[in-house]
């Protein structure tokens, strides 16, 4: 590891049968730093969150995840790496607290009860700890799969629409996890609507447009470079 | 390597004629020969077509 | 469009005019000029086109078997395509392979199936087939359609051995050891004539059916990478 | 080591915590082989003849449905890609879940067998053989069916799929499987049973480790 960058993408790119939801994007971010993904819907913000954990195969251009290529070796990327995707990554006929404890086991961590309480105790969900999931809410789903990133304790986290689904309490268990993981010294990718607090968590900023970086620049100046909020309801 | 493809045949008991059947099976194989080339020509010619 | 190299619709069409010619003589060679058999008399001119689609549906089964191994190992749309043509033709090879033995199972056995494990492996080889051509239908996205099938040919492949074993075993009853006599020159001519005239057929007719295969993958997957505005993109 | 032990128990627990659908699924078996009774007639001794036959193809007809259940429990979520980021090793996955497999349907067989007793008269004087050739024959079926059904539960039109795929693969088990037990439940005097045994294990043996190959290639998207 260089320990210089956490993200090195050059030309990154991902088609879904004939169309190019990600075409090329270049960027870079540093160890410790956080990046705000920005763009419409359908802009490839999901994708390419996807592609930098090595969710998914990369059909054109490299990168470096945390000095790990991501083609040659997805294997040491999946491991410096955690996703909170849309996809809740659970199963639904276990407990919060068995979901969190196999996911401990699997990553092969001691301690996997101790840790998976803590972690839902963390997000909230200590009191249900033992339901089903299949009778959690989107947002108390959204909560367990918080947990189940954090759990994987990686150097670089990313975060796709973090606040969805959420309560306004929850809108403030997201900003404080961002800023107790940089204090950490983690780095962050975190895909948002949310301008104005990608704006005041993260150092940088990036904004997608159908597929392709449209802007980059510090994070202060993403809420009048984005294009997409101009003028219109903030903090929905 | 001829033998070993081929079918068993039971030991002594001579079939006698069965020219019916030779026929059947020469004509149901070039059938099958003739439909297969035909839908493999007009989709050949689909794709050509559909490249202009 | 991203066209692999595929030979020219001319050689296919001249290995077909090949294939029928040499196939005309020699069914004519088999049918009229080739004295009777000893034990199976005019019957055993069926022979003279099932074993040259026996031999034939195997060795295209062999290369789909090849060209799934080369995709998974080297990539490359041209194996996928080729591997989709051989599996057809080798399944309509399989499909008169199954209805001309039971014509010579007819008049042989007295019945039209007969368990023999050569006629049961066809069988089996065809269903097998029609399942990768079933996958293949069923499968949208390229990228998993020429991976899953080439998995799946694989599979299949290494099946038909162990079948052929398996039912000798449970049929081992039926063992009969003798063969038509087909080592004598009037015997072979017609034999050699119609396996080279079924491999030029049905050869010309893969290569073909590859283009028809290639064409459709490449509108499935669109049009290359855009060009980038600036940076390199490296195409995979 | 650990983390295939991991693997594993996720897969168990499962198993119980949808055991209600495991259920049905025996249900679903014991129908199949009340149902092919029918095709005999009620003579004992040609049902006793062929209760290996229906046993076997009692539980290939079940395998599909715990196959496709196995499977689903993974996609609902998107759990496997979940897998593949933590990260376990498709490998892992795959043998973890492929000796999941191969306990249930081999229970479900135990299971099917008492019915196949009841209805058939089909005792047999070596229990322990007819169980280990059980777990024999279960993991026949389980190698190729969860890389299969792996594939199937991300297509479309799954549910025809899956039998189209798995059923011609496994002729050979279904034969060797059926004459196994033919021969538990009839007597062996030309001790065949070996001879069939070896088969079920060459087959286990090139399937385990070719799907196991495998697997890797088919799981990533």
């Amino acid at each position: 590891m260089t320990g210089e960058l956490a993200l090195d993408a050059r030309g990154l790119a991902r088609r879904y049968g004939g169309r190019w939801a990600l075409a090329g994007v270049s960027f870079t971010l540093g160890a410790g730093q956080a990046l705000a993904l920005v763009g419409r819907n359908g802009s490839g913000k999901s994708t390419l969150l996807r592609l930098l954990s090595a969710a998914l195969k990369v059909h054109a251009g490299e990168a470096l995840v945390c000095g790990a290529d991501l083609r040659r070796d997805a294997d040491a990327v999946r491991r410096r790496t955690a996703l909170l995707s849309h996809a809740a990554y659970t199963w639904e006929a276990l407990s919060a607290r068995e979901n969190l404890v196999l996911a401990s086991r699997l990553l092969d961590q001691d301690r996997p009860q101790e840790r998976a309480l803590r972690r839902l105790e963390e997000v909230g969900l200590a009191g249900r700890a033992d339901d089903p999931v299949a009778s959690f809410s989107a947002g108390m789903r959204k909560r367990l799969a918080l947990a189940r990133t954090l759990l994987q304790e990686a150097p670089l986290v990313m975060l796709d629409e973090p606040y969805g689904a959420l309560d306004p309490p929850g809108f403030r268990l997201i900003d404080g996890i961002v800023r107790a993981l940089r204090a950490e010294g983690r780095s962050v990718v975190m895909a948002t609507h949310q301008v104005e607090r990608g704006a005041t968590l993260c150092d940088r900023g990036l904004v997608l447009e159908q597929g392709r970086v449209a802007w980059e620049g510090p994070a202060a100046e993403l809420p009048a470079n984005s294009g997409l909020l101009r003028g219109s309801e903030e903090g929905a | 390597m001829a033998p070993a493809l081929l079918l068993q045949v039971p030991p002594p008991g001579i079939v006698e004629g069965g020219w019916e059947y030779v026929v059947a099976a020469y004509a149901i194989t070039a059938a099958g020969f003739l439909i297969y080339a035909a839908s493999v020509f007009a989709r050949h010619r689909r794709s050509e077509e559909e490249e202009k | 469009m991203i066209l692999p190299r595929l030979a020219s619709p001319n050689l296919a069409f001249a290995l077909v005019a090949l294939g029928v010619l040499l196939l005309l003589a020699g069914s004519y060679y088999g049918l009229f000029v080739s004295p009777q058999e000893r034990y199976m008399g005019d019957v055993q001119r069926i022979m003279y086109v099932h074993v040259p689609s026996a031999w034939n549906a195997l060795l295209l089964f062999t290369l789909a078997m090849g060209c799934a191994l080369a995709y998974l190992w080297r990539g490359g749309w041209g194996w996928d395509a080729h591997h989709e043509a051989l599996l057809e033709a080798s399944a309509v090879l399989s499909f008169l392979l199954c209805v001309q033995g039971s014509i010579w199972a007819k008049p042989t056995w007295g019945v039209w199936w007969d368990w023999d494990p050569r006629l049961t492996t066809t069988a089996v080889m065809l269903l097998a087939l029609l399942g990768i051509l079933a996958l293949r239908s069923a499968v949208d996205d390229p990228e998993k359609r020429a991976t899953w099938s080439a998995v799946a040919t694989i599979i299949a492949f290494v099946d038909v051995p162990i079948v052929y074993f398996s039912v000798r075993w449970w049929n081992s009853l039926h063992q009969m050891q003798s063969s038509p006599e087909t080592v004598s020159a009037p015997f072979i001519v017609p034999l050699r004539l119609n396996a080279f005239g079924v491999l030029a057929l049905m050869g010309g007719l893969a290569l073909l059916r590859a283009r028809v295969a290639a064409r459709r993958t490449a509108k499935e997957l669109g049009p290359a990478l855009p060009p980038m505005p600036a940076g390199a993109a490296l195409e995979a | 080591m650990n983390v295939f032990r991991a693997a594993l128990y996720k897969e168990l627990l499962l198993q119980w915590r949808t055991r209600a659908r495991v259920l049905s699924v025996v249900v679903f078996g014991a129908t199949a082989l009340l149902l092919m009774s029918f095709a005999i007639g009620p003579d004992a001794g040609a049902l006793r003849m062929h209760a290996g036959g229906f046993l076997w193809l009692a539980l290939l007809l079940s395998s599909t449905l715990t196959l496709e259940a196995s499977l689903e429990a993974e996609t609902e979520q998107q759990a496997l890609e979940g897998l593949l980021l933590l990260p376990v090793p498709p490998t892992i996955l795959f043998y973890a879940k492929a000796l999941a497999n191969t306990l249930q349907l081999a229970l479900l067989g135990a299971v099917l067998v008492p019915v196949a007793i009841v209805l058939y008269g089909a005792e047999t004087a070596r229990p322990l053989a007819l169980f280990g050739l059980l777990v024999l024959g279960a993991a026949g079926l389980a190698a190729p069916g969860t890389l299969y059904a792996t594939m199937t539960a991300r297509a479309r039109a799954k549910q025809t799929l899956l039998p189209l795929l798995l059923f011609p693969l496994v002729v050979p088990v279904l034969i060797a499987a059926t004459k196994a037990s033919s021969l538990l439940i009839l007597g062996d005097p030309m001790r065949q049973l070996a001879a069939w045994l070896t088969l079920l294990a060459a087959f286990c043996g090139i399937y385990w480790t070719l799907c196991g190959l495998m697997f890797g290639l088919i799981v990533e998207d």
